[in-house]
């Protein structure tokens, strides 16, 4: 089953995005939530996205959900910090935090490929409102 | 005699002593932080290297200033200049001299690095708007075969100037993008904070 | 100065994206937040939605941002129950709420109108992550 | 002699009743909550209606479940059965017997209510699903000249149907939209709630 990783700015969003997508998604489904620096203020921490991903993994790959540039930029960092191997089966999912990863979480949780959990992710995009 | 180490506590302490204008900077078109993180960062840093040898080499330095910035700034500037210190270690592996053209090599690679993190290019109201006038203007004097301390100093004459003009143009990267036109007018906190490294390095070396 | 809501599922999704778009707008910027039921739990509230948009107009209208399609129905229905005159210019933006929440709250903190807070929301669903 | 009051406690309480069965069916394409949903939602309404007149109007009876459900219930369910039961309650406004063709008008509010609510049509696996072919086959049986509880009846034969079609179709609204597919072979909790109240109507009146 892919893991998903959830790289939010603030510690409540990654939690609360977590807490909602587990509520979708089979209880078994891995999602860990990386939110906030290593102190819990707004920030991110590589270090810690590195640890999210490398806990996620169980073999199918990680997909990882972040809110702003900079998560992006630490979730590419992270990338290349953890294991060649376990990288390559890492993607960050271009599509919006919560909309997506609950989306995303649904997808994992019924044993789609990491291809596919991006997919639907992205497609999260056009979630209409209204 | 100057040392890597003491050079780089230089440079740490006078980005830390910017912190509260760095900051005023970033709260004008940002999050008000870029101060905060970058003097988190290098003070994380000092405690980091108070525990290396005083003649370390400066890619072990360099290295353990990367993955300090890296795991202690929160904010973009981590990530970004995490990598550059990194890329630019990788460069200077083995020698226990830096001319100028192997400082602009490094500085080249630190370049590299945050291109690579944040996919920015010149013009973009970043840090990069300091630092690749900075490599511009040092090819240029080593070209004209000016000493290191010279290229230096032509180099952070270019990243000042450079800083000038990121007050003149629209963000379309980092927090800064968010306010589009209204960016302008206001100087890049990361171009600042790149030109005050620069600078440091340059009042320590001359 | 045009108020932001932001109606979440989970209070601990609402409360970070609140702190988040805080920290790049104006600090004199209305965002409520109205997360979760009225317990608490996971869930959305219509009063909950009702009191906060009431709340965040100063007279410019309000900017909704919501997570999920029971949101979306709880702020239609917030709608219908607050005061006709203040619905007019009530509008749920057609954006993911965190991505959307803090491009719309940079906006409205420069003093846009409504209208072009909703834009810019709206234009947050193509924010590139990679 | 029936109530209005003592008719909605049997409703509810057929709700409360099913709490369980409910959240099973939710859990499997849902977020596992309906049943707990409902439950909260009509206990909270039985507080509201504990203080109300035994004789109490059916508008306002059905005002107060309305509201009841829409500031308690926290799921999908509260808005979208909060704003039917308030459609139908301005519908009875006035009105002390509810013959057939009231409680058609009453039905027919309740689902546009839903429909303006949430957007949905038919065949979208929701509860339209069941309360949609009610209101079909009420129609039929009150042109037929029926009495009004063989009009009930009719009613809850055909959403017993519809909750059995909700079982060969793909959501398209609510949470069950995000298994696509994967919701084939499960049927709808909401068209079951609603299936579950119209029977419990009509074990009552009948
Ligand atoms: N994509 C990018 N490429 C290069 N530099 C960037 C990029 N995004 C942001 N920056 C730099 O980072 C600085 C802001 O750093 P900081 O305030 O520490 O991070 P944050 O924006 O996450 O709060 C900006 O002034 C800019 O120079
Ligand atoms: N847009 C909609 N239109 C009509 N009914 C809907 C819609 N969305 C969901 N539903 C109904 O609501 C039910 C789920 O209710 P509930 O579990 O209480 O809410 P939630 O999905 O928020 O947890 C579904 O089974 C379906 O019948
Ligand atoms: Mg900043
Ligand atoms: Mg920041
Ligand atoms: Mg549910
Ligand atoms: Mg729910």
């Amino acid at each position: 089953m892919v893991g998903i990783v959830i790289v939010s700015h603030s510690v409540k969003i990654a939690e609360g995005v977590k807490e909602l997508a587990l509520q979708m998604a089979r209880k078994d489904q891995l999602i860990i939530a990386a939110g906030g620096t290593d102190t819990g203020d707004i920030g991110s921490d590589p270090m810690k996205i590195q640890a999210a991903i490398e806990a996620a993994d169980k073999g199918d790959g990680v997909a990882v959900f972040a809110d702003l540039g900079s998560a992006v930029m630490s979730v590419g960092l992270a990338k290349e910090m953890i294991d060649p191997q376990l990288a390559q089966r890492v993607c960050l999912a271009n599509a919006p935090i919560v909309e997506g990863a609950i989306a995303g979480a649904v997808e994992a949780a019924m044993g789609s490929p990491l291809e596919k959990v991006l997919e639907t992710a992205y497609g999260a995009r056009n979630m209409e409102k209204q | 005699m100057t040392t890597a180490k003491e050079a780089l506590r230089v440079v740490g302490q006078a980005v830390i002593d910017k912190k509260s204008y760095l900051t005023d900077l970033d709260q004008a078109i940002g999050d008000g932080d870029h101060g905060i993180n970058m003097a988190r960062g290098f003070e994380s840093v000092f405690k980091k290297i108070a525990v290396l040898d005083d003649n370390i080499d400066l890619t072990t330095l360099l290295k353990t200033v990367g993955m300090g910035l890296i795991s202690s700034v929160g904010g973009a500037a981590g990530p970004l200049y995490g990598t550059a210190f990194l890329r630019a270690s990788g460069v200077c592996a083995g020698k226990t001299e830096i001319d100028a053209v192997t400082a602009k090599a490094m500085l080249d690679a630190a370049i590299k690095g945050i291109q690579d993190r944040g996919k920015a290019k010149k013009g973009e109201k970043t840090m990069l708007d300091a630092l690749i006038p900075a490599s511009e203007a040092m090819d240029i004097a080593i070209k004209a075969g000016k000493t290191e301390v010279e290229c230096l100093a032509d180099a952070v004459q270019a990243a000042q100037k450079g800083v000038e003009y990121t007050k003149t143009i629209i963000a379309t990267k980092g927090r800064a993008s968010y306010l589009a036109e209204r960016s302008i007018g206001h100087q890049d906190p990361g171009a600042t904070s790149s030109t005050v490294m620069l600078e440091a390095l340059y009042n320590y070396l001359e």
